[in-house]
C-alpha cells in the first residue's frame, strides 16, 4: 500500500499549522491546498505577488487580474497582500515564509536537492525554485519515492543539476517520511506494509530509523472524495 | 501641461529600433501589455534582446515575436513547455538564452533602475547556473555575484494611467512591471483607462510618472484572455 | 486564529536585551514609534546599537534614549544638529557613530531584509565615507561594496494594522519602516488604530503581515507631535 | 550689486522647466520653489517620499502625517505620488531625477564639490547628498561666491572633504553663473558691475568666458516682494 499524490499532499497538510507562511510549488505540492485544516489560519504565497491565496473561483466570479504563480485563477484570503515581484522574492530569499513545499527529481542525504532540470527536457526554465531553495527555513520536499523505472530518488549525492545545497529539512514520499539531519537522513514513517528494511531497499542513501518510528496513518479517502491510498 | 499620454500602440513603439533589448512585463496574463506587444510585431524591429519572465504561452504576445523571427535572445527565468514559438526557435540555434533564476531576475533589473551596480545573492550558488560566476563568503555564508542589468525599452501593463504617466495596477498585475519601469531608457505602458490628473490617489499610485514616458489607452483583447483551466493552482 | 496585537508597547518591548541592534522608523516625525521608544525607555535595555536614519530633535523619542544613556552605538545618516541628547554623548566619547549615507542605509536594511548579501553602490566613492571600502568597477563605472544589515528589532509605525500584523501607513509614514520591517528578528509595530481582519485592502498592505511580529494601538502623544515652523521646506 | 540668498533662489528657478523633476537640498536651493513659474509643471522631489510637494500648508490644513525633507509640513501637487525610501532613494540614484539643486562649502574646476561636512561643526551628518550628486544628471550648485572671510569657494581642487566626483554642472552664486565642463570652467552670467575679470578675481580655478557671456537680468524686488539684489 502506497500513498496516491493526493495522499503525500494530505499527509504534508497535517504538518503544517496555524501561522505557517507557505509556498507550494507545482505538482504535487499545490494539492496541498486542498488537503489543509481550514479552522487554522495558514497563509498561501504566490510568487507572482500573493500572500494569501484563497480558493479557486467559482463560475462568474473569475478576476481576470488575480492568478497564481501556476497561472491559473484564485482568489484572495482573509488578510491578504498583493504585492510586486521584488516583495515577493523578498519574503522568498529573505527567509520569512515558513514553509516551501516542492517536488524534486533526487534529494541527497546532506539536503542538496535537484528539481528544476528534468531530464530529456531540452528548454530549462528555473522560475523562482533556487530562490525558495535558499529562503525558506523549512523546505518539504513532496515526491515519488522512486522513479517510474524503480530507481531511488533518495540518494547519496545528486547526480541531476542542483536546486540548493544542503536545504532539505523532510522528504514526503508515497512511501515514507524521511528527515535530513545533520548526522544523516531518518526515517521517520513509512507506509503500511514497508518496514525501515523494506524501506531501504528502495533508498540510495542509508536511513536511521528514528527512535518514535511509526506506521504512517492515511485515511483511504479524503473528505473531498480523493483516493489517498493505492 | 505635461502629456505622456499617445493615442495609439503604434506611435508609441515606432522609436523601437533594431538590435533593442526590451523588457516585457507581465506574469502569465496578468499584467502582460498584449496590445503594445502586437504593435511591436507589426513595427517589426528584428535582431531584439527580450527580457521577460517567460517567453509565452502560444502564439500570441511574446509568442508571436518568437514566431515571427524577431529575436534574437531571450533573457528569462521560466521559458514555459507551452511557449512553443520559442522553443522551437531555441532548438535550432536562432534565438540563444540567457537563463537566470526569477528572483535574480528581479533583483538584476531592480539594481540597473536604482543606480547600483550589481549584488550578491544565495540563490545559485553551488548550482550550474553560477558556473563561472564569481562566488564570496560574506559572514560564512557563500553568495553569488550578479550585475545590474537595463534595458532600452520596457513594455508594460498598467489598470489606470494619468498624463504624467502616474501608474496603479489591479491585482496581480505588478509583479514584473513595477520594477522594469525603473530601469529602461524609454518606458511605454498600455492601460485600461487613462483618467484625469489627480483621480489615482497619491497614495495609490504604485508606478510613479517619473518613470513612465508614454502611456496609451488599450482594450483587452479577447484573444489575450487566455482562460487556464481552473484549479491548476490554489 | 492568528492574532498578532498586543495591548500595550510595555508588553511589546518586553523582550528587547541589553546589547540589542534595534532599527527604528521614522523620518522627522512622520512614521516614528514614540510610544514605543517611550516604553523602550523605560523597559531600560542598555548598551543598545540604534539605527535610525538620525538620533531625533530634542528630548523626547530617539532623544531620550540617549538622554538616559541606553544608547553605545548609533547607525544612522544624519544625526541633526538639533540631536542635543545624542551630539552630548558622542562629544563625550560614550556613544559610537557610523555615518552611512541615507540611500546606502535603506538599501543595506533592504539587502538584509530579502537575503542578498550585499551590493555595489556609487554613493559615496572617492570620498572619506569610502575610506578602507572595497571600489570595484563595474561596466567602466567605480562603486563602492556595502554589506547587508539586520537588527534583533525593529520598532516601526503605522497608521492601520490588523491581527495579521498587515500594516497600512499614511502620507510620508513609509519612510523607514517598510524596509525595516523585512531586517529583523522581532518587528513591533505602533498604530494609529487596529482594524478588523479584512478591513486594509489587500492591495493597500503596505507591509504584509509576514514581516511583523507584535501591533499595539496607541494614542498619539501630543508632546510627540512637535510642530515645525511651516516654510522651513516647500 | 550682488543677488541675495532669494536672488540665487530666483535666478535657478528660471532655468527650470516643464518636466522637470527636482530635488531642492536645503539651504538656498529649497527657496527656489518659491519663484517656480506656477504655469509650468515641475516634479518637487522630497526624499523622504513624495514626487510632487506642493505649497506649504496654511492655517489648519496641516496633515500631521505629511511632511517634506526639512521636516516642515507641506502639501502635495497634482499627479503627486508617495512611497517610502526604497523608491525614493531609486530615483535619486538611479538617475530618474532631472536635476538635484544643492548647496556647498567649495566647488571644484572638475566638477567635485564638498557640503556635507561644515568646518566646525563636530558631529557629521550626511543624509541623502550623496547619493543625489551621483544620481541627478544636472547638479546646480547655489551658494556664495566667496565665504564670510572673502575667500573663493571655487576652487581648482577641493579641500573640504567631498560630497561627490565629478558630477557639478552649474553653479549659481551671488555674482555669478559658471558651467562646467570637460575643458573647464566656463562664466556664463556675471552680476551688473561685476566683469569677468572682476569674477575671476574672486574666483581660485581659471575662468573662461563664454562667447555669449552676459550681465545677469535680476528683478530688485520679486512677485513676493523679496529683495532679491542687495
Amino acid at each position: 500500500m502506497i500513498l496516491t499524490r493526493d495522499g503525500i499532499a494530505w499527509r504534508i497538510a497535517r504538518d503544517l499549522h496555524e501561522g505557517a507562511y507557505v509556498n507550494l510549488g507545482v505538482g504535487i505540492p499545490v494539492l496541498v491546498s486542498n488537503y489543509l485544516d481550514r479552522t487554522q489560519e495558514i497563509f498561501l504565497h504566490s510568487e507572482n505577488g500573493i500572500l494569501g491565496v484563497g480558493p479557486v473561483p467559482k463560475g462568474d466570479h473569475i478576476d481576470l487580474d488575480l492568478i497564481s504563480a501556476g497561472k491559473g485563477f484564485c482568489t484572495l484570503a482573509l488578510g491578504a497582500a498583493i504585492f510586486d515581484q521584488q516583495v515577493s522574492f523578498a519574503m522568498m530569499r529573505g527567509g520569512h515564509l515558513t514553509h516551501a513545499v516542492l517536488g524534486a527529481i533526487e534529494v541527497a542525504q546532506n539536503g542538496d536537492f535537484a528539481n528544476w532540470k528534468v531530464p530529456g527536457e531540452a528548454v530549462p526554465g528555473v522560475g523562482g525554485a533556487m530562490d525558495l531553495a535558499v529562503g525558506a527555513p523549512n523546505i518539504l520536499i513532496a515526491m515519488s519515492h522512486v522513479t517510474n523505472k524503480g530507481k531511488p530518488k533518495i540518494v547519496t549525492a545528486c547526480t541531476a543539476p542542483l536546486t540548493a545545497r544542503r536545504c532539505v529539512k523532510r522528504i514526503y514520499t508515497d512511501l515514507a517520511i524521511v528527515d535530513v539531519t545533520p548526522g544523516g537522513l531518518v526515517l521517520r514513517e513509512a507506509m503500511p506494509g514497508h518496514d525501515p528494511a523494506a524501506v531501504q531497499a528502495k533508498t540510495d542513501a542509508p536511513l536511521a530509523v528514528a527512535p518514535d518510528f511509526r506506521e504512517m496513518a492515511v485515511p483511504q479517502v479524503a473528505a473531498n472524495g480523493a483516493k489517498l491510498v493505492q | 501641461m505635461i502629456d505622456k499620454t499617445l493615442s495609439t500602440c503604434r506611435e508609441a513603439v515606432s522609436k523601437v529600433f533594431d538590435g533593442a533589448t526590451i523588457m516585457f512585463g507581465g506574469f502569465g496574463n496578468a499584467g502582460m501589455p498584449g496590445q503594445l506587444i502586437e504593435a511591436l510585431r507589426e513595427h517589426g524591429a528584428r535582431e531584439l534582446t527580450i527580457v521577460s519572465n517567460g517567453a509565452g504561452t502560444g502564439p500570441f504576445a511574446l509568442g508571436s515575436l518568437f514566431g515571427d523571427g524577431l529575436a534574437r535572445k531571450l533573457i528569462a527565468s521560466f521559458p514555459a513547455p507551452s511557449a512553443a514559438q520559442f522553443r522551437e526557435r531555441y532548438l535550432k540555434g536562432e534565438v540563444e538564452l540567457e537563463l537566470v533564476p526569477q528572483g535574480t531576475l528581479v533583483e538584476r533589473i531592480r539594481c540597473g533602475g536604482c543606480g547600483l551596480g550589481g549584488f550578491y545573492t544565495p540563490t545559485g550558488v553551488g548550482t550550474e547556473l553560477a558556473d563561472g560566476g564569481e562566488v564570496r563568503e560574506i559572514d560564512g555564508r557563500e553568495y553569488l555575484f550578479a550585475k545590474a542589468l537595463r534595458a532600452d525599452f520596457a513594455l508594460l501593463k498598467g489598470h489606470l494611467g494619468d498624463r504624467f504617466g502616474n501608474l496603479m495596477y489591479r491585482g496581480t498585475m505588478r509583479n514584473f512591471n513595477m520594477v522594469m519601469a525603473t530601469a529602461c531608457d524609454t518606458v511605454i505602458a498600455e492601460v485600461d483607462r487613462i483618467v484625469p490628473a489627480g483621480e489615482i490617489h497619491p497614495e495609490q499610485v504604485h508606478t510613479p510618472g517619473i518613470f513612465v514616458d508614454h502611456v496609451v489607452q488599450v482594450e483587452r483583447l479577447p484573444e489575450l484572455v487566455k482562460l487556464p483551466k481552473p484549479g491548476a493552482h490554489a
